[in-house]
């Protein structure tokens, strides 16, 4: 699958009630295929201080409704960047990274897990796997409802959508591991999970601890997003020690990451 | 009109173009053939290349800085051994020079990655770093001071007959003395700027943004003071220079190539469009048909 | 919260705020007071005073490159006898400490320049310019050995018994043995860092683009190489450091600050937004009410 | 006069044949009055080069009217600018420099000469001594027709307008001191002149040799406007020397010109 970099229109721009924002964008020429847990770097132009691209997950990608992403503004970048005006043209590179694990048997159910801007690409993840037959539960973990609100809509295909929040005015009180259906996650053939870093090991622990197969989407700081400057390193296991987070991840089953706990 | 883009870095060294690619910043190669086709580049200078295999420094390893960005990557590679069997027979088939930048944390090391290196025939110099600021012991050390690069540079030069590039670090007082040094000891050419010693610093969370505190500085940010400093080192030495430092467009290559670099390494600029450097070629023969210019060799040194 | 944001320099030097002003970007302060109470200030640093009057450089003298400009004024100043016959009077309104910045070609010039300097009441301290890239004798000759640091500083110790403050020059390998030296020989303080040398070229025009050829670089783009600096220096010597280069935000300020910093002198962004200063120091207010620090020495060397 | 910082807003803006264009701007709060000559520093947002201010001459000002420049998009930072949508708001420092010397009798007549955007400062001083009662002659210099085409009109008081351009595709061919007038030059009391230094230098060359009145605006790169940071001298004569454009100019009477010839 050969990386390209395009150029795509932004066509439909909304907030979610977390402030954080669904962009839809669409190829102005040709566009590679994108998989779940993939991600694109971004070129916002105009950013005075940011040099380099912006990483950012796949929230949603078809040939049909072009690529949607889920963007927080959470520095002048990615503030400009979810501000641009519809018609907008970016520069994005992709496709990037290694995804989920979408091989699955008919049947399967599935446990997807995420937090704040980590739901993005078990949006699409959900969609994939559903069409394969699993049977998809969602659980997502925000500090208040609003953090909650107008998510479960991006799920369409989700049998079940379950909720925590930290201050109990959406779903359970708590983290997203609070959620009961972590008390019988062998239940699941599989758990997927995308989110800050302790909810990813929280979700990690049980899994391990239930035996059931688990794969996280990593985060770090990333120049290049092409495994070529080596900042975004990740120290999965004693015998591969640090390894690109960009291209041997984002996506990593659990099982790898022993020196990741 | 035919120009001629080619240049003579001497002792066996001869680029279709001045442009380069900067180590550490364009991994094998491979990662970035999706994108350009490789053998229009003059070369490619690959990865920092230890005796030891080297898991580098802990995460977080970069931070991004106004037009700029710092890394403390520190070295991460798999050692001479294992480029020698498995990665440098995939750079066999290039048309462009491949460069290998061989680190080391004593001089012994220098030496035996060189003698590794030297059996392969595709591998036509080596370029050696002695100014890689994210290392505990060696890198910079060793080029921060004229005794210290005469002693690597006499040390690997003994190993190695074929062209030796020692690149120079910025932070020094005069870094005309190092490269006067470098050039007395046996090296073929001088590159510089390595990146400038910097730091940053998180103030809500009250910590450094990188592990190792410090980092290295590359990007526009620094082109200025890399253009000054191959100006100065083009003046005082004879051996060919290579410039780099913050180079992002065809403008900031020719400014080396008319402060005195014969060729140019482009590097944080590939992070952020995998296809510059054929951009800067392009740019550069552009530039040479608007301004009549039949050789870029005539730019070399004109300020 | 009632928040003490007021910082003790030494020696009489006493802030309300730890926000100066960089000399040479701030004139004499009443090119600034159409925007801002000057007495809100920690204080200003008046521009570079020398014996006699200077012309400075030929235009042109200033460039502009990523996220810095690179300037090459030369100290034009009318000299200190004018200073204390026509601009003193005007200063000593401000309640905000008022420093004179003190440059010399040659050892006697920095100590007659203090001798004049010293019967002024309003002037508390001076600052010593061992760092100015851009005149051709004195300046940073000074300031780049060891030696020459600790020759002009305690030649003007000997004649200036009120705080003195030595600026630094970044272009250097080792600059804590600078700050070690003008330590020993008598600074009150050292400020840090002076501009870096760097070059740009117009390459259309084929020419160098400041009539020098080399200047000194400033702004954004340096903050990171004069965060490392600040940071080295406050861990090395034992009297204040007064942290400048690139400074345009409260945060920015603050990172200087938990490098070490006791005050921290605002330059370039003078030039982009005349009421930066006012801006940075409730910034720094702000942050402290946020974070619930009570005194801002507190955040102090951090790192 | 107090310099202020404002924001102002975008309401009127359109290309000239010279691909210069005409800024129209209201401010946003107060604004200090501008006189004929000075100039503003505007801050460019999202240029990423563009660290600093640029300076731009006032091409108009008038409480009702508010703001005009003519701005010439010769770099990233002066592209973007000249691109803004209506409705954009930017920020200037204004008014700075020393203008021209507009204290002349009724019945004066006087000479405007400039050359590319050198013209915009001429425009509003046109106004200002056509209604104290000069007669006023413009002199125009450009390559070609495209330079001359629209600006005659930027003129509306002014009794007669002369052009020149170096292909004669308008008005007499060559330079603007080719310009019949110029051999009678001492016919007018005042001549002001804003355009590339070697028209400025040629016309106060004439300036001399006929004895005439006659002020020039001067350029330079600058950083700050405002006289701290000493970038933008000019070394005018033996006993001033380097002095700065920016607050002693840019407008200079060339009597006190002696080193600029």
């Amino acid at each position: 699958m050969s990386k390209c970099i395009c150029d795509f229109r932004l066509i439909q721009s909304y907030a979610l009630p977390s402030g954080n924002r669904i962009m839809q964008f669409i190829p102005e020429g040709d566009c590679p295929e994108c998989f779940p847990g993939q991600f694109i770097e971004v070129k916002i132009d105009h950013a005075p201080t940011a040099l380099l691209r912006r990483p950012i997950s796949v929230c949603h990608y078809s040939v049909r409704d072009g690529l949607t992403l889920l963007v927080k503004p959470q520095g002048p970048a990615t503030s400009l960047f979810t501000e641009l005006p519809l018609g907008s043209v970016v520069n994005m590179m992709l496709p990037l990274g290694h995804g989920f694990n979408t091989d699955i048997k008919p049947g399967e159910k599935v446990l997807l897990a995420g937090g704040g801007v980590g739901i993005a690409p078990l949006v699409m993840l959900c969609d994939c796997l559903a069409e394969k037959g699993a049977t998809v539960h969602i659980a997502l973990g925000g500090r208040s409802a609003n953090d909650i609100n107008g998510i479960p809509q991006l799920f369409p295909k989700a049998e079940r959508v379950f909720a925590s929040t930290n201050d109990g005015s959406a779903g359970t009180e708590g983290v997203v591991t609070d959620i009961p259906i972590f008390e019988r996650l062998a239940d699941y053939e599989r758990v997927y999970c995308c989110g800050p870093t302790p909810m990813m090991k929280a979700v990690a622990r049980i899994a391990r601890a239930s035996e059931v197969w688990c794969e996280v989407s990593l985060e770090n700081h990333m120049a290049c997003g092409l495994g070529a400057c080596l900042c975004c390193v990740e120290n999965i296991n004693e015998a591969e020690g640090n390894v690109c987070v960009c291209t041997e991840g984002p996506v990593f089953n659990i099982n790898r990451l022993t020196s990741w706990q | 009109m035919a120009i001629n883009l080619s240049v003579d870095l001497g002792a066996g060294l001869v680029l279709k173009n001045p442009v380069l690619t900067a180590s550490g910043t364009f991994g094998y190669g491979h990662e970035f053939s999706d994108f350009i086709d490789l053998d229009k580049l003059g070369g490619f200078i690959v990865k920092g290349t230890t005796l030891e295999p080297r898991q580098g420094n802990p995460s977080p390893r970069m931070a991004e800085t106004p037009m700029g960005m710092i890394n403390a990557v520190g070295l991460q590679n798999k050692g001479v051994a294992y480029f020698v069997d498995h990665i440098y027979p995939t750079l066999t088939r290039f048309d462009s020079e491949v460069i290998v930048n061989v680190s080391g944390a004593k001089l012994s090391d220098y030496v035996a990655v060189a003698e590794a290196l030297a059996p392969l025939d595709k591998i036509h110099a080596i370029e050696v770093n002695i100014s890689c600021p994210n290392v505990k012991a060696g890198g910079m050390a060793f080029g921060t001071t004229a005794a210290g690069a005469a002693e690597v540079t006499s040390a690997v030069r003994k190993a190695w007959n074929k062209h030796l590039m020692v690149k120079l670090s910025p932070n020094v007082t005069d870094i005309t003395e190092i490269a006067t040094a470098a050039e007395a000891s046996g090296a073929d050419s001088v590159s510089l700027i390595n990146t400038l010693l910097a730091m940053d610093i998180d103030v809500e969370r009250r910590r450094p943004r990188l592990s190792t505190i410090t980092g290295g500085l590359s990007g526009p940010a620094v082109r200025p003071v890399a253009v000054r400093m191959v100006w100065q080192v083009a003046k005082r030495v004879k051996i060919p220079v290579v410039g780099l430092g913050g180079i992002c467009s065809a403008d900031d290559a020719l400014q080396f190539i008319m402060a005195g670099a014969t060729a140019v390494q482009v590097g944080t600029a590939n992070f952020i469009d995998p296809t510059v450097t054929i951009r800067i070629i392009d740019g550069i023969t552009d530039y040479c048909h608007r301004h009549n210019i039949s050789d870029i060799n005539s730019l070399r040194g004109i300020i």
